[in-house]
Order: C-alpha cells, then sequence, then structure tokens
C-alpha cells in the first residue's frame, strides 16, 4: 500500500462526531426524503441517471435514422416521423443530455472538489432537476402523442413559424427549452457560486483543480449564453401564439435575427458541453500518469481563452446566409484562433502522460481515446471556420461528422471516463476494469466506423437532415458501413451501462481512495457522508492529498448540529463567514411543479401566463419564508459582521 | 490518530453582508443573466430598427409623458435606495423599516405608471416588428418590476413581523442593490423605446 | 414503489386524455385523400340564404375543422387560389366578408364547402373539379377559422405576409348566425 | 488509433484519386468550385500534418509507458527533468499553430476575394425556392425574352452566371457542390452566387438547408453545355406551347385545363396560366421530373400525375381524382409538351 493510500479519510476520525454530522446533513428516509431533499449528492446522482436515460433515448432514435439510412429509398420511415426523429435527437442530445449531465456532474462533484459540505444554493440544484426533469418529460409525452419537434434542434424560423409548422409541435419544443434553460441558469448560479465562496481555506484560485475551473467557465459562459437563446424561443413562440412579427420579413422582422440570437448561444453551447469535459481529462490524466498537470496555468488560460473566444464566432454558424463577406473573414481568423488554446491544452495533457507514469485504465483509455478523435474533430473544425470551404461542406455529412467528433470525442468520451473514474467515489464500488476496456474498445470503434465515412459522404454531396437518398447517388455503401459502426457504437455504450449497474451492487469496495488520486473529493469515505467532510479540510498545494501525504491538515469549528457551511474569500480562500444552510424542503418541487405548470399551460393560453404565475409567487413566497434564523441557532456572537458599513 | 488541525472556525461571524454573504451572489449571478438578456433584446432592437426603412415601421413613436414620469421616479427611487441599503448595514432596525416602506411604495407606483405607459404606446405587439420588440422591450423591464416589487414587499413585511437580525439586514442590502439594477436596466430602455423613434425616424 | 405505480397509473390516464383531445388536432394526414364521393350530406335543397343550419352532418368535417395542419393547408390554398381577389384577406371586397358572423349560406363546414364546391349566386365560382375534395375541405376549415371558429389550439396566429388580419388564433369567436334576411344577398 | 491513422491513409487516398459523381465537391467542374479546392487540398496537408504531428506525440508518451517499470511509488510533484525540453518543444509547437493559422486564414481570405469576382458579361437567372421545388427564370431584355423553366438549370461553359436567390415560404439553399458552395434563399431577402463552369456535362444541385418533410427530394438538374447548344436551348424554350394534334392529346390538353392541373400550373399559349406549381411549357426538355425525384419518361410522369404523395409524401401537388384514361390522356398531352 503507497503512502497516499494510507492517508486517513477526513471522515474516520470521530464516530461519534461523524453520527452527530450525519444527522444533522442526513435526508430524511423514504418518499418525503427523496422528494424533500437537497443533498447535492442525492440530486447529482438522480441528474446523471436522468441524463443517461435520455442519453439512451437519444441514442436510440439516431439508430432508428441509422436503419432508415442503411439503404437508398428506403419506406422504413415516413418523412415526417423522421423529422420528428432527428429533431428529437438534436434536442435530446443538445438540452437534455450534454448540458444537463456536465451540470449534474457539477452537482455531485464540485462540493467534494472544492472540500465543501454542500452547494451554494441547495435548494437551487433541487428546483433545477425538478424542472428539468419536468421538461423532458414533457417533450417524449409530446413525442408519443406524434406532437414532438419537426423542424430540427436549431428550430430556424419560418420553418418553425406559425404559417409552415401548424399546431403544437414547435411551441412545446420552444417551451422544452425554456425549462432546460432555466434548470441549467439555476444550476450554474448554484455552481459557480459554491466554485467561488465555499472552497476549503486554503484552496486559492492559483490550486484551484482544473475540474473546478473549467466548471467555473462553464457556469459563467451558460448564464451569458443561455439568455440568447432563451429571447429566440420567446419571440418564436410570442410570434406562434399572439402574432408578434419578430420573424416576419413582409413586416419588419427578420429571420436572420433568430439565427443570430439562437448561435450566439448555440456556439459557446458547444463549449458549454466540453468544458467540463477538458475538466474531466485534466483530473483522469493527472491522477493515472501519476504526475501533476503539466503546464496548469497554461491549461486554466486556455479554459479562459476559450470561453471567451466562444462568444466571437457564432456567425460562422451563418457564412452561407450572404453576409458581408469582410465580416465573414473576421469570423473565419477568430474561428481559427481557437485551434491554438486547444492546441495548447492536447500538448500539456500528453505532456503529462509522456513524462509522467501512465497506468492504462479504463477512464484514462478514455482520455487517449478523446485525444484521438477530438483532435480530428477540431481539425475539420478549423476546416469550417473559412468561409469558401464552408460554403461546401456546410449542412452536409461532413459537418455532422465534425460536430459528433467534436461533441462525442470531445464531451461524451471524457464524460464516459469520468463517471468511471468517479464511479467507486460515488457508490463505494469498483467498476469491472475487463468490462471497462471492452466497452472503451467498443465504443471506440464503434464511433469511428459510424463517423468516420461521414466525412467522405458530406464531399460526396449529402445534405444532412435527409430522409433518404437516391441509389444513383452512390452513398449506400458508406452509408451501410456507418450504421454498421453504430450499432457497434450502440453495444459498446450497453456494455459500459451494464458494468455500472452490475458493478452498483456487486462491485469490488473501493475504499476512500481507490485510484490514489490527489484531490479533496478523495479525502472522504467512499460514498462520501452526508455531510461530505468531518473536519474542513485545509489545503497547501493543488493536489491535496499527494501535497500534504498523510496528514491532510484539517480546521475544526463548523456546527454540528445545524447545517453551516464555511464561506471563504473569492481569490485566497482565507475563513470569512460561517452561514446556515437549508435542510430538506418541499418548496424545490412545489415549485418546479407551479413553473411547469406555468410554462406548459402558456403554450394552450397565453393568459396562463398571468393566472399561473400566481402559484410561482406563492411557492417562492414560501420558499424564502424567514426560518428561525441561523444567526439565532448557533448563538454566533454577533459582532459587526464583514461587509457592514461603520 | 493523526489528525493535524490547524485551525478553529467557530469564531467567525455567522452573516456578512455584500460579497461576504451567499445571497449577494445569487443576486449577482440574476443580476449577469439579466444584463445579457437585456443587452440582447437591445441588439435586437438595434438589429431591426438597422434594417428598416423608417422606424417606427408604420406607426407615431410612444408618448412621452408616461415614460418620462418613469423615468423621473426611477431616478428619484435611488436616493431612498441607497439610504435604505446604509441603514441596513447599520443594522438600525427603525430606519430600515421606514425606507423599505418608502422604496415599496415608489415600486408599486412605478407598476402604475407602467400601466399608464403601455397605453401610450401607440401601437400593438401584433401590428409589426416595431410594435414587437417594443412591447417585448417593455414587457421585460416590467417583468423585474413585479419581480422586485414583490422582493420588497415580502422583506418589509417581514422586518415589521419577524425578528431581524443580520442575515435579514443583509437580504434588504441585496434587495437595494437589486432595485439599482432595475432602476440602470432602464435607461438604455427608455432610450430605445421613447427616443430611438425620434432621433432616427 | 406504490406511489411509482400510482404515478405510471396516472400518466397513462393523462396520457391518454391528452391523446383523445391532440389526436384529431394534431394529426398529420400526409396522403390527405379521404373517400371522394362528393359532397354527399349537403344537398342544394337545403341551401338556400339563411338557412339555419340543418345539414346533417358529414364524417369528413370532423376530420378537417379542428386540425392544424388542415387548416394551414386551407390557408395555403386560400393564397394560392386566389379567394383574396374577392374576399380579401377575409374582410370581404367583391365577395363578403368571412370574418363576420354573417352567414347567408350556412356556417357550418359543411356548408362552406358546399359554396365552393357548387358556387353561389352573384359572382362565386364553383369550384368542382377545379379543385380536389381534400383540397376544399381544407379551405373551408381555413375560412371557418377566419371567423374565430376553429379550435383556438388548432388555428394559426399570423402569416408569414403583409399583416392583412389579426391573429387567427385570438380572435373573438363570432358563432355563425346566418342571415336570416334573403334580400341581403348579393354584393353590398 | 492504428485505425484512425489507416482512416486518415484512406481519406487522402479517396480524396486523391477525386472520384467522379454529379454532385461531389471533390470533382470540381466550375472556377468557383476550383477555387474552394485549393483551399481544401491546402487545409487537408497542413490538418493533416497537424494531426500526424499530435499522434506522433501521444504515440511516443505511449510508448515510453511501455518501457517503465510499474512502481506505484509517490507521484512526480516537482518539477522534472524533462520539463525543460517539453516547455521548449510547447513553444515550438505553439509557433507551429500560429504559422499554420495563418496560412490557412490566408488562403481562406485570398479564395473569399477570388469568389467575390464576378467576371464580365455574367449571364442573369433568377432562382426562387418553393417547398419543394425550384422556379427558373432568365432575365432576358424584356419579357418576350424571359425564359421560364423549373427544377433545372442550363448553362453555357465558360461564362459566369450570377444566380438571384429568393425564396417564397421557408430557408432554402442552392448548392451545386461541382460548380460552387451553397448560399442559402432566405424569405425576405435577396442573396447572389457566381457559378461559372468550366467543362461541359450534366450536374445535380440540392436543396442544403432543411426545409420541411421533402428536404431529402428537392433537387435539380444542372446541364453545362457549349454556348451554342445553350443558345439554341435558350430559343426554343422562348417558344409557346404547340397545340397537340392527336385526339388523345388533345382531350388531354381538355382534362388538364378543366380539372385542377390548370389551378397550379402554366403552359404558355394556352389558358393555363397560374404559377404556383412549376412551368410546364417544355417539360418533356427537362431530364428529371418532381425536383429532381424520377427521371423524365412516360411511365414516370403517369405515376407521378396519378400519385404525386405515394412517389413525395407531404409534396403540395395533391392528388388529383383522374380516371385510368383520363391519366392517360394527361399524361399523353404532358408528353407534347417539348
Amino acid at each position: 500500500m503507497s503512502p497516499v493510500d494510507a492517508a486517513p479519510p477526513a471522515t474516520a476520525l470521530d464516530p461519534e462526531r461523524e453520527a452527530r454530522l450525519a444527522l444533522t446533513w442526513a435526508t430524511p428516509p423514504g418518499l418525503w426524503g427523496w422528494l424533500t431533499t437537497v443533498d447535492p449528492k442525492e440530486i447529482g446522482k438522480r441528474y446523471v441517471a436522468t441524463g443517461l436515460v435520455f442519453f439512451v433515448l437519444g441514442g436510440l432514435l439516431a439508430l432508428l435514422m441509422r436503419t432508415q439510412l442503411a439503404r437508398p429509398e428506403s419506406g422504413l420511415i415516413s418523412p415526417d416521423r423522421y423529422n420528428q426523429i432527428f429533431s428529437m435527437h438534436g434536442t435530446t442530445m443538445m438540452f437534455l443530455f450534454a448540458v444537463p449531465i456536465m451540470e449534474a456532474m457539477a452537482v455531485y462533484l464540485v462540493p467534494l472538489v472544492v472540500g465543501a459540505r454542500t452547494m451554494a444554493f441547495p435548494r437551487l440544484n433541487a428546483f433545477s432537476y425538478w424542472v428539468y426533469l419536468a421538461g423532458g418529460v414533457m417533450i417524449y409525452v409530446a413525442f408519443l402523442l406524434n406532437i414532438a419537434p419537426e423542424a430540427g434542434w436549431t428550430g430556424y424560423t419560418p420553418l418553425s413559424g406559425p404559417e409552415y409548422s401548424p399546431g403544437k409541435r414547435t411551441d412545446i419544443w420552444a417551451q422544452m427549452v425554456t425549462f432546460t434553460e432555466v434548470a441549467a441558469l439555476a444550476a450554474a448560479a448554484s455552481t459557480a457560486t459554491t466554485i467561488l465562496k465555499l472552497r476549503a481555506p486554503g484552496m486559492t484560485l492559483a490550486r484551484m483543480p482544473l475540474f473546478a475551473w473549467a466548471m467555473l467557465v462553464t457556469a459563467f459562459m451558460i448564464m451569458l449564453a443561455m439568455p440568447a437563446v432563451m429571447l429566440a424561443t420567446s419571440f418564436l413562440i410570442s410570434d406562434r401564439l399572439v402574432g408578434t412579427h419578430f420573424f416576419n420579413a413582409p413586416e419588419g422582422g427578420d429571420n436572420l435575427l433568430y439565427q443570430h440570437l439562437f448561435w450566439f448561444f448555440g456556439h459557446p453551447e458547444v463549449y458549454i458541453i466540453f468544458l467540463p469535459g477538458l475538466g474531466m481529462v485534466s483530473e483522469i490524466t493527472q491522477t493515472f500518469s501519476r504526475r501533476t498537470t503539466f503546464g496548469y496555468p497554461l491549461l486554466v488560460l486556455a479554459l479562459l481563452a476559450i470561453g471567451f473566444l466562444a462568444f466571437g464566432l457564432w456567425v460562422h454558424h451563418m457564412f452561407t446566409t450572404g453576409l458581408p463577406h469582410m465580416g465573414n473573414s473576421f469570423y473565419t481568423a477568430a474561428s481559427m484562433t481557437i485551434a491554438l488554446p486547444s492546441g495548447i491544452q492536447i500538448f500539456c495533457w500528453i505532456a503529462t502522460m509522456w513524462d509522467g507514469k501512465p497506468r492504462f485504465q479504463t477512464p484514462l483509455l478514455f482520455v487517449v481515446g478523446f485525444i484521438i478523435t477530438f483532435v480530428l474533430g477540431g481539425l475539420s473544425g478549423v476546416m469550417l471556420a473559412s468561409v469558401p470551404l464552408d460554403t461546401q461542406v456546410h449542412d452536409t455529412y461532413f459537418v455532422v461528422a465534425h460536430f459528433h467528433y467534436v461533441l462525442i470525442g470531445g464531451a461524451v468520451f471524457p464524460l464516459l471516463g469520468g463517471i468511471f473514474y468517479w464511479f467507486p467515489k460515488v457508490f463505494g464500488r469498483m467498476p469491472n476494469e475487463t468490462a471497462g476496456k471492452w466497452s472503451f474498445w467498443l465504443i471506440f470503434l464503434g464511433f469511428h466506423v459510424a463517423f468516420f465515412p461521414m466525412h467522405l459522404l458530406g464531399l460526396w454531396g449529402m445534405p444532412r437532415r435527409v430522409y433518404t437518398y437516391p441509389s444513383e447517388m452512390g452513398w449506400a455503401d458508406m452509408n451501410l458501413l456507418s450504421t454498421a459502426g453504430s450499432l457497434v457504437l450502440a453495444t459498446g455504450v450497453g456494455v459500459y451501462l451494464l458494468n455500472l449497474a452490475i458493478s452498483w451492487r456487486r462491485g469490488r469496495p473501493a475504499g476512500p481512495n481507490p485510484w490514489q488520486a490527489g484531490g479533496l473529493e478523495w479525502a472522504t469515505s467512499s460514498p462520501p457522508p452526508p455531510h461530505n467532510f468531518g473536519y474542513t479540510p485545509f489545503v497547501e498545494g493543488r493536489q491535496p492529498l499527494w501535497t500534504s501525504g498523510p496528514h491532510l491538515p484539517l480546521m475544526d469549528g463548523l456546527s454540528l448540529d445545524h447545517r453551516e457551511v464555511l464561506l471563504t474569500t473569492v481569490s485566497d480562500a482565507a475563513p470569512d463567514v460561517r452561514e446556515g444552510s437549508p435542510g430538506p424542503t418541499l418548496w424545490p418541487l412545489l415549485t418546479g411543479l407551479a413553473t411547469t405548470a406555468l410554462f406548459v399551460g402558456s403554450i394552450f393560453n397565453e393568459w396562463l401566463i398571468v393566472w399561473l404565475s400566481i402559484p410561482v409567487t406563492l411557492c417562492v413566497v414560501g420558499w424564502f419564508w424567514p426560518k428561525p434564523s441561523h444567526t439565532s441557532k448557533v448563538g454566533a456572537p454577533e459582532r459587526t459582521p464583514p461587509g457592514a458599513l461603520a | 490518530m493523526s489528525e493535524r488541525l490547524v485551525g478553529d472556525l467557530s469564531r467567525l461571524p455567522s452573516a456578512g453582508f455584500s460579497t461576504h454573504g451567499l445571497w449577494f451572489w445569487a443576486g449577482m449571478a440574476f443580476i449577469l443573466i439579466e444584463t445579457t438578456g437585456f443587452a440582447l433584446a437591445g441588439a435586437s432592437y438595434i438589429y431591426l430598427m438597422n434594417g428598416a426603412d423608417a422606424w417606427p415601421l408604420d406607426a407615431p413613436p410612444p408618448a412621452l409623458g408616461w415614460g418620462t414620469a418613469m423615468t423621473a421616479l426611477l431616478l428619484i427611487s435611488l436616493a431612498p435606495t441607497m439610504v435604505l441599503s446604509h441603514v441596513a448595514r447599520m443594522r438600525d432596525l427603525k430606519a430600515t423599516r421606514f425606507w423599505a416602506l418608502v422604496v415599496g411604495v415608489l415600486n408599486g407606483l412605478a407598476l402604475v405608471i407602467r400601466g399608464f405607459e403601455f397605453t401610450s404606446l401607440n401601437v400593438r405587439w401584433d401590428q409589426d416588428a416595431y410594435g414587437s420588440i417594443t412591447w417585448a422591450l417593455m414587457l421585460l423591464h416590467t417583468l423585474h418590476l413585479v419581480t422586485d416589487f414583490i422582493d420588497t414587499g415580502l422583506l418589509t413585511v417581514f422586518l415589521f413581523t419577524h425578528q431581524v437580525d443580520t442575515e435579514r439586514f443583509s437580504d434588504v442590502d441585496d434587495d437595494a442593490f437589486y432595485w439599482m439594477f432595475v432602476v440602470a436596466a432602464w435607461a438604455p430602455i427608455y432610450l430605445l423605446v421613447y427616443w430611438a423613434p425620434r432621433w432616427l425616424s | 414503489m406504490v406511489a411509482s405505480a400510482w404515478g405510471g397509473r396516472m400518466f397513462v390516464v393523462l396520457a391518454t386524455a391528452c391523446c383523445l383531445t391532440a389526436c384529431n388536432r394534431e394529426n398529420r394526414a400526409l396522403d390527405a385523400s379521404p373517400a371522394e364521393t362528393g359532397p354527399r350530406a349537403v344537398t342544394v335543397s337545403d341551401l338556400y340564404p339563411g338557412a339555419p343550419a340543418p345539414t346533417p352532418s358529414d364524417p369528413r368535417a370532423q376530420e378537417y375543422e379542428g386540425n392544424a395542419q388542415h387548416i394551414a393547408n386551407g390557408q395555403r390554398y386560400y393564397k394560392w387560389f386566389n379567394c383574396s381577389g374577392c374576399h380579401f384577406n377575409g374582410g370581404g371586397g367583391i365577395g363578403p366578408p368571412l370574418m363576420d358572423d354573417k352567414w347567408r349560406y350556412g356556417g357550418s363546414i359543411e356548408q362552406i364547402y358546399a359554396s365552393i364546391v357548387q358556387g353561389r349566386p352573384n359572382g362565386m365560382p364553383a369550384f368542382k373539379d377545379k379543385i380536389p375534395e381534400a383540397q376544399v375541405w381544407e379551405i373551408a376549415a381555413y375560412v371557418r377559422s377566419l371567423s374565430g371558429n376553429a379550435d383556438k389550439l388548432a388555428a394559426p396566429s399570423r402569416q408569414d405576409g403583409i399583416r392583412a388580419i389579426p391573429p387567427i388564433n385570438n380572435m373573438d369567436r363570432a358563432p355563425p348566425t346566418g342571415d336570416p334576411t334573403p334580400s341581403m344577398v348579393g354584393p353590398r | 488509433m492504428n485505425g484512425a491513422l489507416r482512416g486518415l491513409v484512406l481519406l487522402a487516398a479517396l480524396t486523391l484519386a477525386a472520384c467522379h459523381g454529379p454532385q461531389n465537391i471533390l470533382d470540381p467542374a466550375g472556377k468557383q468550385a476550383q477555387d474552394i479546392d485549393v483551399v481544401w487540398r491546402t487545409m487537408l496537408v497542413v490538418c493533416g500534418l497537424m494531426y500526424l504531428l499530435v499522434m506522433a506525440f501521444l504515440g511516443s508518451a505511449l510508448w515510453r509507458a511501455r518501457r517503465k517499470p510499474s512502481d506505484d511509488a509517490l507521484p512526480i510533484q516537482s518539477r522534472t527533468a524533462a520539463e525543460g525540453v517539453l516547455d521548449r518543444t510547447l513553444t515550438g509547437w505553439i509557433g507551429l499553430i500560429v504559422t499554420g493559422l495563418i496560412v490557412l486564414v490566408s488562403v481562406s481570405f485570398l479564395v473569399d476575394r477570388s469568389l467575390a469576382d464576378v467576371g464580365p458579361d455574367p449571364l442573369r437567372i433568377k432562382v426562387t425556392a418553393n417547398q419543394w421545388w425550384w422556379d427558373v427564370e432568365y432575365q432576358g431584355q424584356g419579357p418576350s425574352e424571359r425564359v421560364l423553366t423549373a427544377n433545372e438549370l442550363r448553362l453555357p461553359v465558360g461564362r459566369p452566371a450570377v444566380v438571384e436567390l429568393h425564396a417564397n415560404d421557408v430557408i432554402h439553399s442552392f448548392w451545386v457542390p461541382n460548380l460552387s458552395g451553397k448560399t442559402d434563399l432566405i424569405p425576405g431577402r435577396v442573396n447572389f452566387i457566381t457559378l461559372t463552369p468550366t467543362r461541359t456535362g450534366a450536374f445535380r444541385g440540392q436543396c442544403a438547408e432543411f426545409c420541411g418533410l421533402e428536404h431529402a427530394k428537392m433537387a435539380f438538374d444542372v446541364q453545362v453545355t457549349s454556348p451554342q447548344e445553350f443558345e439554341a436551348w435558350r430559343r426554343s424554350q422562348l417558344a409557346r406551347a404547340a397545340d397537340p394534334t392527336g385526339p388523345l392529346e388533345i382531350q388531354g390538353k381538355q382534362i388538364f385545363n378543366g380539372k385542377a392541373c390548370a389551378m397550379c400550373h402554366r403552359v404558355q399559349g394556352t389558358d393555363a396560366g397560374a404559377g404556383i406549381g412549376p412551368d410546364l411549357t417544355h417539360l418533356k426538355s427537362r431530364a428529371t421530373i418532381a425536383a429532381g425525384t424520377l427521371p423524365n419518361t412516360r411511365g414516370d410522369l403517369q405515376a407521378w400525375v396519378a400519385d404525386p404523395q405515394g412517389v413525395k409524401p407531404g409534396t403540395t401537388m395533391p392528388r388529383v381524382p383522374l380516371t385510368a384514361s383520363e391519366l392517360n390522356a394527361v399524361v399523353a398531352y404532358l408528353e407534347t409538351l417539348r
């Protein structure tokens, strides 16, 4: 056993003290507890699980499409159904899987990674989950009722407008986007505040784990990008419901306004999805290379640069709309610039492996797969950034190949690696390594067989979003190959999920730090107790468990009998204030239900917005109704609190 | 047992104002989100305006009276808001109660004026894109007036009915800050809705 | 577990309820070709001006009346076949207005259908054979929606074009009353 | 990783082989497409090299890992001996990326400029996209010189053609990969694209922006011919439809004008004058029908008129009830529209 492994978990120190803390922070048993919990670990688990369910559903839709396209002029699926299927696939993967599951990983992991007892706004996390769940359920119920979106996940006007998308299909899509927006914004606000204010003492910004950095940048990007799509879909839905003219050209509207707003969100969205992946890659690479990450400051700068640049690129989705040439060239240059931070990151990860002592276990395999795949996707992205070349390959299968390389390669591979990596922490049991390797190879090979041919199909002239193609175009063989690959990929995902499901009950007990990692989350037991850490850890380096050796310094003094969190200063993480934290409550669920009623009702009658905002308001009032104050409970000395003016 | 206790946190204060408390950050996140929303809605207004031959497209510009009254009211309300923030940080319960009432009443008055503003826009939302975006900006801001009215109103009630401690004072301080944001957000909207159609038509 | 089973059953009930109401409204009959048998139930005899609406209902009426896709198609054909040439966008001109509550030849979808197929005195041509039946039904469904009589949830709001009429789905309902004075027939 | 490398080699081989096809980016037959092809080849070389470098670095990291003793001693935290080398390599790598980007941006920018250059005496064509077909109008001198056709573009080789792009309903995208990139057709906006074919032949274009149900079946033919052939074609298109002579054809014309057909279609020189569907005056001079969906044979024409919804479910052309003999007559009439 290595010296690192011998580090005592900060929780196993005093059984009686632990029991008191656990009682204070415990989720009530049974259904009531399930509905009222505000424990980020509970919410994070079900958030991830729900995200995986949508991942599987979206994947099944993809298999349906691949089956239809396996041969030319296939009559398996009608055009109407096919359009719904691909719209649902995109909508599911972008809005119900990719962003939420990354947020979900943050909800579970961020408090542990920064050494906090809980999130900054635990009730907001619960609310976020309920709203997200309601939005997802709504759109799948609509799908079963044949009222699913039909204008693609982008919902371009006027195809999605009142004249060309009659009925409620697009309304439901637009409102589902609002659901996921609200959920993502709530989770982002909580994540950002947790990272900025709840870090363990000593964890200065310069010592913050890269996963926390990635989630911080992501949270800010969500807050800056999501309002754009909220505006776009609100304009769209008001065009459809009350006859406004935002996108009606003869009355002064403009269809390109929709595209500008959509892509002002849509492009950062891509980075919102894959920045958390980069954070996971950094953590995995470091742990399995047995070496601190090479170029930590550069990696942080690269994250910030990507987050910043992402907002200047949206027009490269609109190169074919006839915008002025000079402007387009600016966006070409800006889009290509992002290759620089990405290239630096890739270098740093490979350098970490090159100079370390890598152990090729499943999580690191996914990182290697990520590098091989993502770099290819990044390079085809550089190609797409060029205006002339983009006019050729835009909206073809080349683009389909590109963004699956970026999103599956750049986000799903790290995510699968990350879930495997943190699984023992969450459930206290090891996933099966052999099955893990099998799943990796099936997923990796299946992915490339499925998506590499799409590059060629695009170059050979196959547009995307077609429900069929003529046999004389010569696209049949590559499509068949792609379909075969997708089946292998799906098998791999099946093996992966089965492995998790079996290991959840039968896996080998993991112990607090099975990978001998250096992050704070490994300093507590697996699974962590309700209060995460018995004592507040004190951080002396970037990898506390590596830096401080077997004796992690600890701090005492937070209440044992009341939920209390430690607030530290933003940059230096110096202890500042002890603040109360809410206990289990039904209000987030009730508010979520009221919000759901409001959102769904507004599709059917605009006046319901007014009437149903009353229950929402009542719920919020209930939520914030003053409880016995924290100060009176802990009886803290009423000195002049920080920030008060004399 | 090899524990290394390096500090005691029990002496820390149990609440803090401004950046020292959590709710301030929730407010900041909300303000960041809303600022983006306002900025993009304003940008949409300018985008549609630039694409039009005439602006307003086919309507007289909004009547100035109520909008200007609104602007004046909001500007005036800044003074009591600053006082409220100050007395809350002083933890002066009596003064906080009084100024919270004043700010709440001004907020309610703003809602009344907003009602009249809607009647003097001279355009319907479903007339043309100008009408649509004008109504959108106004509704967006009204939403904030309403939320802050509810927020301030509830806090004021709590000040009179519940025990008031540092946490509550801190809430009042945060609420005052939020009202300043609502006032600040109105300035560009006022210019766009009331003056852009006049200057640029 | 009990709760989830209950929730599951509740869900099924709700989904079925939604299904029944949404079914007709949202159905997309791409291959719109009902039994083409001519205006079966509508006979010429009861089509004098001002008749109340005793016309026995045609089974096809149900299919078209509250269906979003059919109304949208009807809106398209209304434009394409130049109904606006006489009726303008529903406000009336050479032909009578279609947005008010006055229906000289009855305001049920079957009666509107018959008016289009058979034509009417004083200028309304007969479109029998000119427009396939399914399309006539769709136009009739749209025309009926113009007076706010369609299901609000199926009616479109604005068109992509110059604003001529208020959003149909926000219109006040104008129940067909018929016109009690036959002498009013003809251009006003 | 070997799989990926092999894939790259395969890609290179396939692209250099530039398989021919009527709708293929890699087989440029126009000035614009050739210019873009230069960008593509530059990109492929630069990006391919970059990819190989990354893979080589990754490969060497994996290779080093094999030789290391697998010890679980304390992880490396202090600065290692190799870090100096890595720092210098990183600097070089950044320099390489920046250089590569400058090359790519420059090439892209220069080609973009050249695409904006139209050339002398362009042919002017107006294309209006509809759900789900293309309305084509050649704008000559005055109305008598106007040629109306649908779902087909005829271009003289070597002469630039400026295509004015309109949309009637939703957004579509005009794309003939062999000739140039694509440009969207957006309601309320007018866009332009220039095509300068450099070799004769038959090509295919297709809508590239999702536009609803039959987006997949919204294609068109492009015939690039010699200027003489083009001129002959243009003259023939200016002619009105000849009156049918056979009894079956005459009956067909009557049915065409008496039934729903004439509500939407135009046959110049007859009573059928509606402009909602494609102009049929010279229907039989085109290679395909139903927007590139079926070859223009008598059998396919018959199948299409009999049941358009069976061929293109959801298309705007309704199924017009015709008896077998009526159908036969209408198709016989359509066959005379040459």
